[in-house]
């Protein structure tokens, strides 16, 4: 595929737009909210990225890296108009159907965003199927969170209300939002579990304390839901890399309710 | 069994023929050969090449199927484009001779993870390929325990051919599956018929073997312990000794992970798979998170795989019983005291 | 000083249609100044080396050289400031250690040590640089490809 | 010689001098020992010191699995304490965390000795690194196991296999090479087994760039092997642990011999010896030779 923009999100965080070079796959390659895709560098290697832009927008596909390694590095220094390796979709994806009707909770951190945008774009480009949408993000400062220009369009709509925070310390004169750590803040924040579904995602520390906290404000296991994320290699269920338990996160996952976590071993 | 497996009897001459013959047919023919101190599956030309006493060579034979490194695909970046080349080769018509049936048994096992949903072409093509006759094993090692996994050192499973010595001239020939039996019809004059005395001395051969493993294992109660102890001071007393080395796992037949590497630079290069271990702490290292960070974990990952994982999620228990583990392991690491621990703590009453 | 060899090699060589390929590690500031030098002197001396500037020679990894040889080169040379002369004191006298050790095991297995050349190049021996180039490359072009190497590259 | 061992190690116990002692047991396999991790008095008497216990327990001490708080009771051979010397030297641990339980050693067995089952020890089935031993004593130890016994002065050549390889052609050598490293499966059990492989991470696991391919090829398998020969040059004491751990039985110690021979040679330095020592290639002489230098 082909690098098509380039979006510097954050000081180590970047979204690539990138499109098809087949003109068959334009408009054959067809994803749901919540997969995720093999990007690689020839060279470098490959990597796995959740597809953040929503199955509703056609043409292309984005997806939100983040400097921490040799392949992100490598993604990092391409250029618009660079050609990357591309495998996908794989995985599970978010149960859609199920989320109609109902008033969605989006509980985002750092990149952790990512997977939602896909999920809050899909929803919001068909809001009409779902009550309430409330999505709470929050980075460890100003500087880190990512879609910014989203975030003030979001912050403007009436139809979703949007709770930033930034961890303590990571605020400054300017800012307007919370202030503490997502979970901290969503028990503040407090929303109702009746007909609601509650989708996180973010660093494996604050997904956990989420799953407790939704806990604490009466959410059944099945009404929250979160991915997961192990390292992968092969992304068909072979390589043996993302097991936790007997599933295979790269197949049986990403998408998980915290009722399908609650059965699997704790080593994630 | 729907049918009547055919049973013949061949010489020792006779088994030389049919590796020749199948080399005349366009097969490559491994079998085990000693060197360097090791017995290696390597390329055989007659069957004075095979070892005349050993239990089992070195490495299992899972690198004919999944090799050490492989290329899965080349690529060169042009200014324009970047070009690939899948490394979709057919593989060349490859015979096993002289496998050991614990070997040959892990095969329909590893099959299975190989085989579901995207089908893994590369490992499935050269399963398509390959013939596999085994010997059987009259001199299980110290280390063995086939049987304690329901297996036998002249078990039939993964075979297409079984060949058991039951003279020092003559073998019982079992043909256990359609590719077995293309043999028969490929080699009509090597066949002797079986007399009943061949296939009463075939029982007593294998028998006789059976007697020879000294481990047991009983495998009854560990999968429902493995259930239930995800958390259990145990893993953290059995491997406190490893050291994290990958042998076990590299001489695994079931051991089956891998990794996926580029070699090369910006403008071309190759893509490999080479065979990973969940010993290694690069396993499952991400940038910021560690899900197994010490070998306590690492272990349990291993041991959970091999006899619970696997087992919910495709059938059988993913381990032969071939010994290697405990063969090469250099601090002494068991795998049969750890079952016997588990199995022990299984079938006693819990405390308190 | 003269070579007495064409720049190009003979052409015998060139009929063969190769060229070696020559990587030099060379430290910033004495070797790379002398190269420098050897340039503004306007020496003349065989091309076929690329050179590489480290900061001082006790910089250079003997993985550099392993690198080089993975890569393609048919010969290397690894060239720094006297004994003395150091930048940073001492850095040439632990590569001296560390190289005087490390060729013996190129050698061991089975690299011939005409490949691996070391030598001392000061600021103001551009003529000596330039003389040991052609050297190591006709050392080199005598050689031949590094077929040992080549046979495991693919 | 199992009974000073144990009551050594149940009289540290008991009077906490220790917190663990690292030391053999027996193993699963007839006449095998292995290592064990002793942490009450009355775990003592599963102490064994026999020609079997061929493990160098010091790779424990840098592993964050067995390195526990405190002082650690450690039983070591001659060659095992030459380890824990390099390892005070390199400051991996502090000789005062460190009670030494020497062992005055014969020699162990061979791998192919014990894999064959022999019992005795004899020139034929000593391990090939005791045949060279300089330290059937340990140079230092809190409490020694066993009399206090003289090295015999190694036989013949030490380096007589090396010295043949020498004598080759460089093409004859890299093909005797390529051939032993053509069995590497990259398990990483010299690496592994090696008390001086202490690295958290290892340079093949560093991928920016990967400078030492992880590809078990001919090409990787080189550029490994080269690699960690030479990040034990001036280090590597001799204990064999590499090459007994190696599944493949590619004869790594012929690597390391020959560069603890060039050290020696070149610098005069022996590893392990001698804690205080500046270790060889961290230090330098003005004088060092340099007629390989143009």
């Amino acid at each position: 595929m082909k690098i098509e923009e380039i979006v510097e999100e954050t000081p180590d965080i970047k979204t690539l737009r990138l499109v098809f070079l087949e003109e068959g796959m334009v408009n054959d390659f067809s994803f749901q909210a919540g997969q995720f895709c093999q990007l690689s560098v020839f060279g470098e290697g490959e990597a796995t990225f959740c597809i953040a832009s929503s199955p509703t927008r056609k043409g292309y596909i984005e997806c939100s890296l983040k400097k921490v390694g040799k392949v992100t590095q490598a993604l990092h220094d391409r250029e618009v108009g660079d050609v990357l390796g591309f495998r996908g979709p794989y995985g599970n994806w978010f149960p859609l159907e199920g989320m109609k009707g109902k008033n969605l909770i989006f509980v985002g951190g750092g990149i952790g965003l990512a997977p939602l945008r896909s999920l809050i774009w899909n929803c919001l480009d068909a809001r009409g199927d779902f009550s309430e949408i409330m999505i709470l993000y929050g980075a460890r400062s100003i500087a880190d969170l990512v879609y910014k220009a989203e975030l003030r369009e979001w912050e403007a709509r009436s139809d979703l209300k949007l709770v930033r925070t930034v961890d303590p310390g990571g605020e400054d004169g300017t800012w307007d939002g919370h202030i503490g750590f997502v979970p901290a803040i969503l028990e503040k924040v407090s929303p109702s579990p009746e007909n609601a579904i509650l989708i996180t995602c973010g660093p494996p520390i604050m997904i956990k304390f989420v799953l407790q906290a939704a806990d604490k404000l009466g959410f059944s296991p099945d009404q929250v839901i979160t991915t997961l994320e192990m390292k992968m290699k092969c992304g068909l269920g072979k390589c043996g890399r993302c097991n936790i338990g007997n599933i295979y996160v790269c197949k049986d996952g990403p998408v998980f309710t915290y009722r399908q976590i609650l059965s699997l071993p704790a080593e994630f | 069994m729907g049918k009547e497996m055919k049973e013949k009897a061949l010489s020792r001459a006779g088994q030389d023929q049919l590796i020749q013959g199948l080399r005349e047919r366009g097969f490559r023919v491994f079998g085990p050969r000693e060197s360097g101190g090791l017995v290696l599956f390597q390329e055989t030309q007659s069957a004075s090449d095979l070892p005349s006493r050993y239990s089992n060579s070195a490495r299992s034979i899972k690198e004919f199927f999944l090799p050490a490194q492989e290329s899965l695909l080349s690529y060169g970046v042009g200014r324009e484009e970047i070009q690939t080349r899948y490394s979709a080769e057919e593989p060349l018509p490859t015979v096993l001779f002289g496998v050991r049936p614990c070997d040959a048994a892990y095969l329909p096992i590893i099959d299975k993870v190989f085989a579901w949903e995207e089908r893994d072409q590369l490992y499935l093509s050269r399963r398509e390929k390959t013939l596999i006759i085994c010997l059987a094993c009259e001199e299980p090692d110290e280390a063995c325990f086939c049987t304690s996994l329901g297996y036998s050192p002249a078990g039939r499973e993964g075979c297409d051919l079984l060949l058991t010595p039951i003279a020092q001239d003559r073998f019982f020939a079992e043909f256990v599956s359609e590719k077995g039996e293309g043999l028969l019809r490929e080699f009509p004059h090597l066949w002797e018929e079986a007399s009943p005395s061949d296939q009463k001395r075939r029982k007593e051969v294998e028998a006789e073997a059976k007697g020879k493993i000294k481990r047991r294992v009983e495998m009854e109660g560990i999968k429902g312990w493995l259930d239930e102890h995800f958390e259990d001071p145990l893993w953290e007393e059995i491997s406190r000794r490893c050291i994290g080395c990958g042998a076990c796992y590299y001489l695994c037949p079931t051991c089956h992970c891998f990794d996926i590497v580029d070699e090369g630079n910006l403008w071309r290069g190759v893509r490999r798979r080479i065979w990973d271990s969940c010993s290694f702490g690069h396993f499952t290292q991400m940038p910021a998170h560690q899900p197994r960070e010490s070998q306590d974990r690492r272990y349990r990952q291993r041991i959970m795989h091999k006899f619970r994982y696997y087992v919910d999620r495709f059938g059988p228990i993913a381990c032969v019983g071939c010994g290697r583990c405990i063969e090469v392991c250099p601090v002494g690491i068991d795998l049969t005291e750890i079952l016997a621990r588990i199995q022990e703590r299984a079938t006693t009453p819990a405390k308190g | 000083m003269d070579s007495g060899l064409t720049l190009e090699g003979s052409s015998e060589e060139r009929a063969k249609g190769w060229e070696p390929k020559i990587t030099a590690f060379v430290c910033n500031w004495c070797t790379y100044a002398g190269a420098d030098l050897a340039g503004t002197s306007r020496l003349r001396y065989r091309p076929q080396v690329r050179v590489i500037k480290l900061p001082c020679t006790g910089r250079i990894d003997p993985l550099f050289i392993l690198k080089a040889f993975e890569r393609g080169s048919d010969g290397v040379l690894v060239s720094g400031c006297h004994p003395g002369d150091c930048h940073y004191t001492s850095g040439n006298y632990h590569a001296r250690r560390r190289f005087g050790t490390f060729r013996k095991l190129l050698e061991f297995l089975g690299i011939d040590l005409r490949r691996v050349q070391f030598s001392w190049v000061s600021a103001a021996e551009g003529a000596k640089w330039a003389q040991v180039v052609d050297e190591v490359t006709q050392k080199i072009w005598e050689l031949g490809p590094f077929e040992g190497y080549r046979r495991i590259s693919d | 010689m199992s009974q000073p061992l144990q009551d050594k190690a149940r009289e540290l116990l008991e009077k906490k001098e220790v917190a663990q002692v690292i030391g053999y047991g027996e193993g699963t396999r007839a006449g095998r020992a292995r290592p064990i991790f002793i942490t009450s008095p009355q775990e003592a008497s599963q102490l064994i010191w026999t020609l079997a216990c061929v493990n160098n327990l010091a790779v424990y001490l840098t592993r964050k699995e067995t390195r526990v708080p405190g002082r650690v009771g450690i039983v070591a051979k001659g060659c095992d304490v030459r380890a824990l010397f390099v390892l005070i030297q390199e400051k991996q641990i502090r000789r005062e965390e460190l009670f030494i339980i020497g062992l005055s050693c014969p020699g162990v067995l061979s791998k192919k000795a014990m894999a064959e089952g022999k019992q005795e020890l004899t020139e034929e089935t000593k391990a090939d690194k005791c045949k060279i031993c300089l330290v059937h004593t340990p140079v230092e130890y809190d409490f020694l196991v066993g009399e206090k016994v003289d090295s015999p002065e190694p036989p013949s050549d030490p380096y007589e296999k090396i010295k043949e390889l020498e004598s080759r052609s460089p093409e004859e050598r890299w093909e005797y090479w390529q051939e032993e490293l053509s069995r590497c499966i990259k398990c990483y059990a010299c690496r592994q087994a090696c008390p001086l492989c202490y690295c958290n991470r290892c340079i093949t696991e560093k991928s920016i760039p990967q400078w030492i391919e992880k590809s078990p090829h001919a090409r990787g398998n080189l550029a490994w092997n080269l690699m960690r020969a030479f990040h034990l040059t001036g280090r590597c004491i001799g204990c064999g642990e590499c090459e007994r751990a190696c599944p493949m039985e590619i004869p790594l110690m012929l690597l390391n011999q020959k560069m603890a021979k060039e050290v020696k040679e070149q610098f005069g330095y022996v590893a392990g010896m001698d804690f205080r020592a500046e270790p060889a290639l961290a230090t330098f002489d003005p004088k060092d030779h340099e007629d390989f230098i143009r």
